[in-house]
């Protein structure tokens, strides 16, 4: 089918930016800025949700927006395959803006008004990483994701968060650099950025720099916190809650793996990728990671700090999933970004819950708090048993799919490291559950009772969703991912 | 200052001569060596010799500042006007021989010329006044 | 008129210098509107000329109707009058940002002056773009650098005067270097009219004089384009002068130095000299690249805020001329439109930097503390300056980067490219630790007087620079349009 | 070889006068530390490249370059003193800068000696 030409995406990202403006214009007032966040959300998550049915159908949108330098035009186009990250982060918005509403109200929030512009522009740099047309367009936006989130991690202003925004500007920015090469040599090889289904750089280098670029690549997407380049998330972590479930669930970490899918798929290409031997390099990184992090998570007593290094091994799942370079492989790693986007989400907020109702962060300290919280730790137990991947959750999908995709490809290591992992996962999940309802609370939390209302309800939303999404795991994101690859097999 | 009869009554008997020379060197400047850098230059020369010899009070009530700062704007303006009346006469920036005067485009050329230097001769002399009157001012008036 | 416009362009401000004079003699008040208006009509008569540039491709001017190689000719082609426009884009913006900011810096009686000299500052480099003779090239320098250093040390106090007279006797020895190259020249040709010298040279290149001549002028121009080892005359003058003219010395005055740098080394010696009988170019690389590492190491050890801004014009001057040196259409479009971003960039910043100092006084990086909340709209326009110059797309500073870096790998030089990518890291260092100080760190509070911005006359260029920091990156065909060509006229097809 | 030296030292010793002269003022601008020594070798090295514009507008034998009617004269070319004016009087104005400067710098700091002048720097920031 014809590509559709249409400003959608271009206004779905317009309106952020626009918000963002908008707030620290008003930055004075504070209801103000809260509506027009929340708005803002509403309106870029239905302008997401028009594309919806159009890609659905089999068609892609695309727009181009302006022709930057010759040779790198800005670019939207809007696939199966970007969809699933746009719909992802624009959705998870509206339940971030709320809870970060009813956490600021519950904290002494100060400099509101940067944060929510700050926010709204890392969504907004989010969605057109999902959905650029070409690798420049992309390249920028991860660009100004990374600054736009520096001033939520060090947002409370304390030398601790100033040393920690430090670290992360100083991976994140590096990394940036990285993949300003990768461009900058993709373009000088291949003569153009644009992606494409099959890849631009077969036939126009060499094994060897193919390897190279490679590298390069998986440097620039440092955001997927790959280990050794992990560190700055969980360091990260001193930012406010909310914000550090847009780190880790929703925009950063995820432009990082949606990222480096999009150039194996669309730049490098599967055969090349397969050719030059790429994928088994990424299988180890990944399954390395996964281990390592899992046992890193085991050791964490700071709930955010373990949730972080889950992340980090739940990250490597997607570039597993694509590094398996199957069919299957790539459905199951594309399905993990909403899916582990929901369920991850779910955790951070009942941290967050937690943190706002009774002010305890380490987990040795939570004896007890199921019985004084039942819902928000209802929520955490269904987010932590989709983690782990068990069903009816919809982390036990995405999981099979990778499942699936490792025998396909014939990779038994591959199982064995998924297999182990949900093990580990049960392991750093477990224990928090069964304190958390099992033992007697603490003398310290007699009294505490829920979570306000604005920070229960989007903690709670996420948990369902996570929980309709295991049910119902056919719309819409097993359906796109299901395109998406057929697309890049060889479709039309 | 200390009176000094010598230096003063030679200062005297000088600086209308090298005055006159300086007019002489500025007025040659479109027909032989000179014009109006040397010119203006021997010019603010009579003057710096004038302070020297009589003390830079004597010069300031007899030479204003503003005086020194209107005749160096002069000299541009009659240095510009010529220009640009060139231009309006239809030639290029200072293509004199375009002015219509009664007279052959060589002596109009000529004429023009020494507008020219007059007006540079005015600016560099009083630039280099100025200068001078500025440094030795400041410095007299603190100590 | 039209076709007078290319000495109109100088003649405007050489008038205009002298009736500020008068106006100032008149009244003090009356200087500042006289030389606003001044350049704001040389501007426009700049823009005017630009029409016909663009629909003649060159517009040649003959002064006082001899004909060229006897007579001085004025040349206006596509890169003059890009670099004019710069010029006279950013002197209008500093002379506007002038009104109120000398007012603390400058003595009351001496802002007839200012704003005389300052005109003829913009005449001599107005001057430097459209000529097209060498040794009128020269008398421009120099004028304009005389303004220069006539205004760097205008300010109160005496580190100003100090500053100033290094930057005379470093100024002039360059100049003298030029003008030896320059007799080398005439010795050899018999001419100094620049179309006619790259005419006639070619037999000569393999001439000695003619080498000399060129070392001549590799140095001089060296000297007032602050390359790396001859730097030392910069962070002086650019700390200590007054807050507009470190804005204009860093936009406006190191301009022409790398203007008058591209002219003589492509225009006059052509790229086959400076590539294949005397190879400069490489050497040149490599100095802008050592200048560019070492301008960025020191930048991040200073303390003041205008130093720091002084030391990381020397790594920008290095990103023009590496641009250049690489000799390759990619990295001389980017070294070119480094110009433009660099101008604009830094003009903001030192504008800031000014702001700051007006309303509190303080020089030091530590003292700025909470300045984001205080005075927000400077603080603003200091973020879009300082991520411009590490080069966060879609700023212009990414789009100089980008064309540098695509250029280096075309020629096939890692290191280049290795320091390119680099220095965007480095200026990240030191421009982030400021933008922690002015927004992540909370003020220590009651500063006397140090609430709100700065009077309109001062944010208003200073924001104008900031809107030009994301509309020239994002709009960067605007400026390419002009420069494509003239990346192309001045490889000569190489 | 060394033959060959003798008259090309010999013949060419107008460049090597300039080159002489311009050293001893660049000596002066980097070894004297008064202020106003400094700017007396700038004005000597300047000086020089002017002997050398001047030497090699020289034409043998050449006389003034002023047109006599049916004279078929040697002149030696004008261009060069034309220049050179120019240059003089761009020298000029750099003194006087640096004069008035030099003065400038006495007044506030009560000396004109550089090393002096470094000390003060140092001592106040």
């Amino acid at each position: 089918m014809e590509p559709l030409e249409s400003p959608v995406p271009f206004i779905a990202i317009l309106v952020p930016f626009c918000a963002a403006a908008l707030i620290l214009l008003s930055y004075r007032r504070r209801r103000l800025i809260e509506a027009y966040s929340l708005l803002a959300s509403i309106l870029t998550f239905a302008l997401v949700l028009i594309l919806l049915p159009r890609v659905m159908e089999g068609s892609e949108v695309t727009w181009s927006v302006l022709k930057l330098l010759p040779g790198a035009n800005l670019g939207l186009h809007v696939d199966a395959f970007g969809l699933i990250f746009a719909l992802t982060s624009s959705s998870l918005w509206i339940v971030s803006s709320l809870y970060s509403i009813g956490y600021m109200n519950a904290h002494d929030g100060h400099n509101l008004a940067r944060f929510y512009a700050a926010f709204a522009i890392a969504i907004a740099s989010a969605l057109a990483v999902a959905m650029a047309a070409n690798l420049f367009t992309l390249f920028i936006f991860y660009e100004i994701l990374t600054i736009s989130t520096y001033p939520l991690v060090v947002h409370e202003g304390t030398e601790e968060a100033m040393r920690a925004g430090r670290k992360y500007l100083a991976y994140l920015l590096t990394a940036g650099v990285f993949l300003l090469l990768s461009l900058l040599f993709t373009q000088h090889l291949a003569g153009g950025n644009e992606f494409t289904s099959g890849g631009i750089l077969a036939g126009h280098a060499t094994d060897f720099i193919v390897r190279i670029l490679f590298l390069t690549f998986l440097i620039g997407f440092a955001k997927a916190a790959w280990m050794p380049l992990h560190s700055w998330l969980p360091t990260a972590m001193v930012a406010p809650t909310p914000v550090s479930a847009l780190l880790h669930a929703v925009a950063v970490v995820k432009a990082g793996a949606f990222g480096m899918m999009r150039v194996i798929c669309y730049i490098f290409g599967l055969e090349l990728a397969s050719a030059a031997g790429l994928n088994m390099a990424l299988i180890l990184i990944a399954s390395v990671t996964i281990l390592v992090s899992s046992f890193f998570a085991l050791a964490q007593d700071n709930l955010k700090r373990r949730l972080a290094y889950s992340t980090i091994g739940q990250l490597s799942y997607i570039l597993l999933g694509v590094a398996l370079l199957t069919p299957q492989g790539i459905a199951g790693a594309l399905l993990h970004i909403p899916f582990h986007a929901y369920m991850k989400i779910t955790l951070f907020f009942t941290a967050g819950c937690i943190l706002v109702s009774t002010g305890l962060e380490n987990i040795s300290e939570m004896k007890g708090i199921g019985r004084r919280m039942p819902l928000t730790m209802g929520a955490f137990t269904l987010g932590a048993i989709g983690v782990c991947g068990f069903p009816p959750l919809c982390g036990f999908f995405s999981k099979l799919l990778l499942a699936e995709g490792s025998v396909e490809a014939g990779a038994i290591p591959v199982l064995l490291v998924l297999l182990s992992s949900s093990v580990l996962n049960a392991a750093y999940f477990f224990p928090i559950i069964r304190t958390a309802f099992l033992d007697d609370p603490a003398e310290e939390l007699r009294g505490r009772k829920e979570a306000p209302v604005l920070v229960l309800i989007p903690s709670l939303a996420t948990a369902l969703l996570s929980l309709l999404m295991g049910l119902y795991p056919a719309f819409p994101f097993l359906e796109l991912a299901t395109m998406a690859v057929r697309a890049l097999a060889g479709g039309p | 200052m200390r009176e000094d009869v010598v230096i003063r009554t030679v200062c005297r008997a000088m600086i209308p001569f090298i005055q006159l020379f300086a007019l002489y060197v500025i007025l040659h400047g479109s027909s032989s060596a000179g014009g109006g850098f040397q010119g203006g230059v021997i010019f603010a020369s009579a003057f710096i010799l004038y302070v020297i010899a009589f003390g830079i009070m004597e010069v300031r009530r007899r030479m204003h500042e503003k005086v020194v700062v209107a005749l160096s704007s002069l000299g541009l303006y009659i240095y510009a006007g010529i220009g640009i009346l060139c231009i309006l006469f239809g030639a290029g920036f200072l293509g004199y021989s375009a002015i219509p005067l009664p007279v052959s485009a060589a002596e109009t050329r000529g004429l023009m010329m020494e507008f020219v230097e007059i007006g540079i001769g005015l600016t560099v002399m009083a630039v280099m006044t100025s200068i001078f009157m500025d440094i030795s001012v400041k410095e007299g008036g603190e100590d | 008129m039209m076709e007078h416009l290319p000495v109109l362009v100088v003649i405007i401000p050489l008038i205009g210098a002298y009736t500020s004079l008068v106006g100032g003699w008149v009244d003090r008040r009356y200087a500042f509107p006289i030389a606003f208006i001044n350049i704001l009509t040389q501007f426009t008569a700049a823009l005017l000329l630009t029409v016909r540039v663009m629909q003649e491709g060159v517009v040649r001017y003959n002064l006082g109707d001899w004909l060229p190689p006897w007579g001085i000719e004025y040349v206006v082609d596509r890169l003059n009058i890009y670099v004019l426009l710069i010029l006279l884009f950013l002197s209008l913006l500093c002379c506007a940002y002038s009104k109120r900011s000398i007012g603390m810096e400058i003595e009351e009686r001496k802002h007839t002056g200012f704003y005389t000299i300052f005109l003829l500052l913009v005449a001599g480099v107005t001057g430097i773009t459209v000529t097209g003779d060498i040794f009128n090239l020269y008398v421009f320098l120099e004028i304009s650098s005389l303004a220069a250093y006539t205004l760097v040390s205008s300010g109160r106090g005496g580190k100003g005067l100090v500053a100033g007279f290094n930057y005379l006797v470093m100024g002039s020895v360059s100049a003298c270097f030029i003008l030896l190259g320059i007799g080398h020249l005439y010795m050899l040709t018999g001419t100094l009219n620049m179309a006619d010298l790259a005419r006639v040279l070619p037999p000569l290149y393999t001439s000695t004089t003619l080498h000399t001549a060129f070392v001549f002028f590799i140095v001089g121009l060296s000297i007032k384009t602050a390359l790396f080892p001859l730097h030392l005359w910069l962070p002086d003058a650019y700390t200590h002068a007054p807050s507009t003219v470190s804005a204009l010395l860093s936009t406006v005055v190191s301009k022409m130095g790398v203007y008058a740098t591209i002219r003589i080394l492509f225009s006059v010696f052509t790229v086959e000299f400076v590539v294949g009988y005397f190879p400069v170019m490489e050497f040149l690389s490599w100095l802008a690249a050592i200048a560019i590492i070492a301008g960025s190491l020191l930048a991040i050890a200073q303390r003041d805020l205008k130093r720091m801004l002084a030391y990381s014009s020397v790594g920008q001057m290095g990103y023009i001329l590496l641009g250049v040196g690489m000799v390759n259409q990619l990295a001389m479009t980017g070294g070119i439109l480094h110009m433009l971003n660099h101008a604009v960039m830094k003009g903001c910043l030192f504008m800031v930097a000014g702001a700051f100092i007006f309303r509190t006084g303080f020089r030091r990086i530590d003292d700025l503390k909470g300045m984001g909340k205080r005075m927000p709209w400077t603080s603003a326009a200091l973020v879009i300056g300082a991520l411009s110059m590490i080069g966060i797309p879609p700023t212009v500073g990414f789009m100089s980067k980008w064309y540098l870096a695509l250029g280096a790998i075309e020629a096939g030089q890692w290191v280049f490219l290795a320091v390119i990518l680099a220095s965007s890291l480095l200026s990240a260092v030191y421009f982030w630790r400021l933008l922690e100080y002015v927004y992540f760190r909370e003020g220590e509070g009651g500063v006397e007087g140090g609430t709100g911005d700065v009077p309109l006359p001062m944010l208003i260029p200073m924001l104008v620079l900031a809107a030009a920091c994301l509309l020239f990156g994002i709009f960067v065909s605007i400026p390419l349009s002009l420069i494509d060509p003239v990346a192309e006229s001045l490889l000569g097809g190489v | 070889m060394i033959e060959d030296l003798f008259p090309l030292l010999l013949t060419r010793y107008n460049y090597y006068m300039a080159v002489i002269i311009m050293m001893i003022g660049l000596y002066a601008m980097i070894a004297k530390s008064n202020l106003v020594k400094k700017i007396i070798g700038l004005n000597i090295f300047q000086t020089a490249i002017f002997l050398f514009y001047i030497s090699i507008a020289d034409v043998r034998g050449g006389t003034a370059p002023i047109l006599i009617e049916g004279s078929n004269a040697l002149y030696v070319n004008p261009v060069p003193h034309v220049l050179i004016l120019t240059a003089i009087v761009v020298s000029v104005s750099t003194t006087a800068v640096a004069l008035s400067l030099v003065i400038r710098i006495h007044r506030e700091y009560r000396t004109v000696e550089e090393e002096d002048l470094m000390r003060m720097e140092g001592g106040s920031g």
